[in-house]
């Protein structure tokens, strides 16, 4: 028998313990409807004891499968008056979790290869300046935005009960870093979302000097809807000058 | 190799924000010369010229932009009003969430939580019928109260309100920090 | 009159940044009929695979699409000045590979399948649009339960949700591996 300590693998690579007895089923060639309980129960076992790069929470999870290999490897063990019929085989929980572990386990090396495609593929997340109509800052929004937005609005108003009146001074250099980070994230900028997100007129304010500040460094771009609309301005990141 | 040229600086040209200058494609595409780059260009737009398109580049604030065709701005117009039908800003959803988990509210509570005044965003979602107006709170002033509408619970997909994630829910959802979970971005 | 509305189309799927549904074009172009318009649709998409372009229209999540073409990639990365795209990791792709195949699914039923707790990833993959909330289970607990988003087929190019792969053809396809490595002489 190979020692398993031939295959340099960390636990970490593991998704979990189905993914780690999948692999040695298969490092094996063997079928998993007809799985060698004592060796793979040892094999399992000897990669927990090279547990020292696992965490306690991840441990918990290993060790429960091990304690279900042992429990069917220890119903085999058990002497019949009778041989088993085929559904009453102990293995058939593990081998139906296992099978449904690799059937998901392709499904994602799938999904692996179709998000590789699509990585190549470049679509606008926004649409050029001269396009923007208001419908910008429209999101489509589910369930979850609903209740996100909640819990968000809860966690603001917490945060400002809590902090009793200190001497409010906003940080200029905050307040720009504030709209870089946002543009890091997005494409835009909604100015007047923006401001309306400031707490106070004076944390705005500062919003405000932050932006005409990061606008005269040429870091960002103020662009104004064409013509004749009503002014709506929109902030984009503008890539650095190369020359 | 020609006719790859003018693709790469349409697609260029398409995934620019802004008009795209001929310093800049320049400037990424260098391991084309300059005049190849300006004749694939200059072929480039003829075929806008000629062919029946949509969509046509134009040279704009120095540069190169994809834009529509004027004569095409009232079919856009309404595809835009179409798509903001069913949308909602932030400030709207803000306001839906505060409506929702706290109904029946009067306009003054909801301005209180959001600690913005909400009448204009209280407004658009009268409108689009995501709230309804349920009678009136009896305390000075008697305001009106508001709830959801049925068609609130139809948008999300509810078939009732406490069907709503709850704020523990959500708090486990996003706050949780679990540091053993597996997230990085595998290369 | 044909061609101009190939040319409304295209404006239309050009002016979207979603992927732009039959429904809604024809929502639009009310005073086209649906043969016209459908039509119309294909013959559009024709012109695209015959034309060098830079760009093409690709069909996701339903609808249609302004796309690059793959072998663009590098130099639309040197002009937006980006090395990589974040790609998800291995612990969300399962995870979301469970909600795709058992959907609609709840936390504990994910993890169960992965064998692993897995309400870190779950939050992750909500946060990016790619999994919703869709109610609650009649079950002990009432809890949430889970689907793929419309975002979940646009990021993966899929048109549509049954464009993964079934079930039996995905043990198919497993079993078929199997086989070859048994028979592989490299034992």
């Amino acid at each position: 028998m190979e020692a398993s300590s031939h295959y340099q693998v960390k636990l970490e690579v593991f998704q979990g313990p189905l993914d780690l007895l999948l692999f040695l089923i298969r490092k094996k060639k063997i079928k998993i409807h007809d799985i060698p309980m004592a060796t793979i129960t040892r094999e399992y076992l000897d990669y927990l004891n090279q547990k020292d790069r696992i965490n306690l929470d991840r441990e918990a999870e290993f060790l429960l499968v091990a304690a279900l290999l042992i429990y069917i490897k220890s119903q085999m063990l058990l002497p019949r008056e009778k041989p088993l019929e085929e559904e009453k085989d102990p293995r058939q929980i593990l081998v139906d979790r296992l099978l449904d572990y690799e059937r998901m386990k392709a499904a994602s090396g799938l999904l692996k290869e179709k998000e590789e495609e699509e990585m190549q593929r470049w679509k606008r997340t926004a649409l050029p300046a001269v396009f923007s109509e208001d419908e910008m800052e429209y999101t489509e929004v589910s369930l979850f935005d609903l209740a996100e937005s909640f819990f968000a609005l809860m966690k603001r108003k917490e945060t400002a009960e809590i902090k009793t009146i200190k001497g409010q001074e906003y940080s200029l250099e905050e307040k720009m870093k504030e709209i870089l980070d946002h543009l890091e994230e997005e494409d835009f900028l909604d100015f007047l979302d923006h401001f309306n997100r400031q707490e106070s007129f004076e944390e705005a304010l500062v919003a405000f000097l932050g932006l005409l500040e990061l606008i005269k460094a040429r870091i960002v771009t103020a662009v104004q809807e064409t013509h004749f609309r009503p002014i709506k301005v929109w902030i984009r990141k503008k890539n650095v000058k190369s020359s | 190799m020609e006719n790859r040229l003018k693709e790469i600086i349409e697609s260029l040209i398409f995934m620019s924000l802004e008009p795209l200058t001929l310093e800049k494609i320049k400037g990424v595409l260098t391991e084309f010369n300059e005049r190849e780059i300006e004749q694939a260009i200059n072929e480039l737009l003829e075929t806008f010229v000629t062919n029946e398109r949509g969509i046509q580049i134009i040279q704009a604030a120095g540069g190169y932009l994809f834009s529509t065709k004027p004569e095409h701005d009232s079919w856009i117009k309404r595809l835009l009003k179409l798509e903001r039908k069913n949308r909602l800003s932030s400030a709207a959803l803000e306001t839906l969430s505060a409506i929702a988990y706290h109904q029946p509210i009067t306009l003054a509570e909801i301005s209180a939580l959001r600690g913005v005044d909400s009448s204009h965003t209280l407004k658009t979602l009268l409108q689009k019928r995501l709230v309804k107006i349920v009678g009136r709170k009896k305390s000075p002033g008697n305001p009106l109260i508001y709830r959801t509408s049925e068609k609130f619970l139809a948008y999300f997909g509810l078939n009732n309100i406490k069907d709503l994630p709850s704020p523990e829910e959500m708090s486990k959802i996003l706050e949780e920090e679990n540091i053993s979970e597996e997230d990085s971005p595998t290369q």
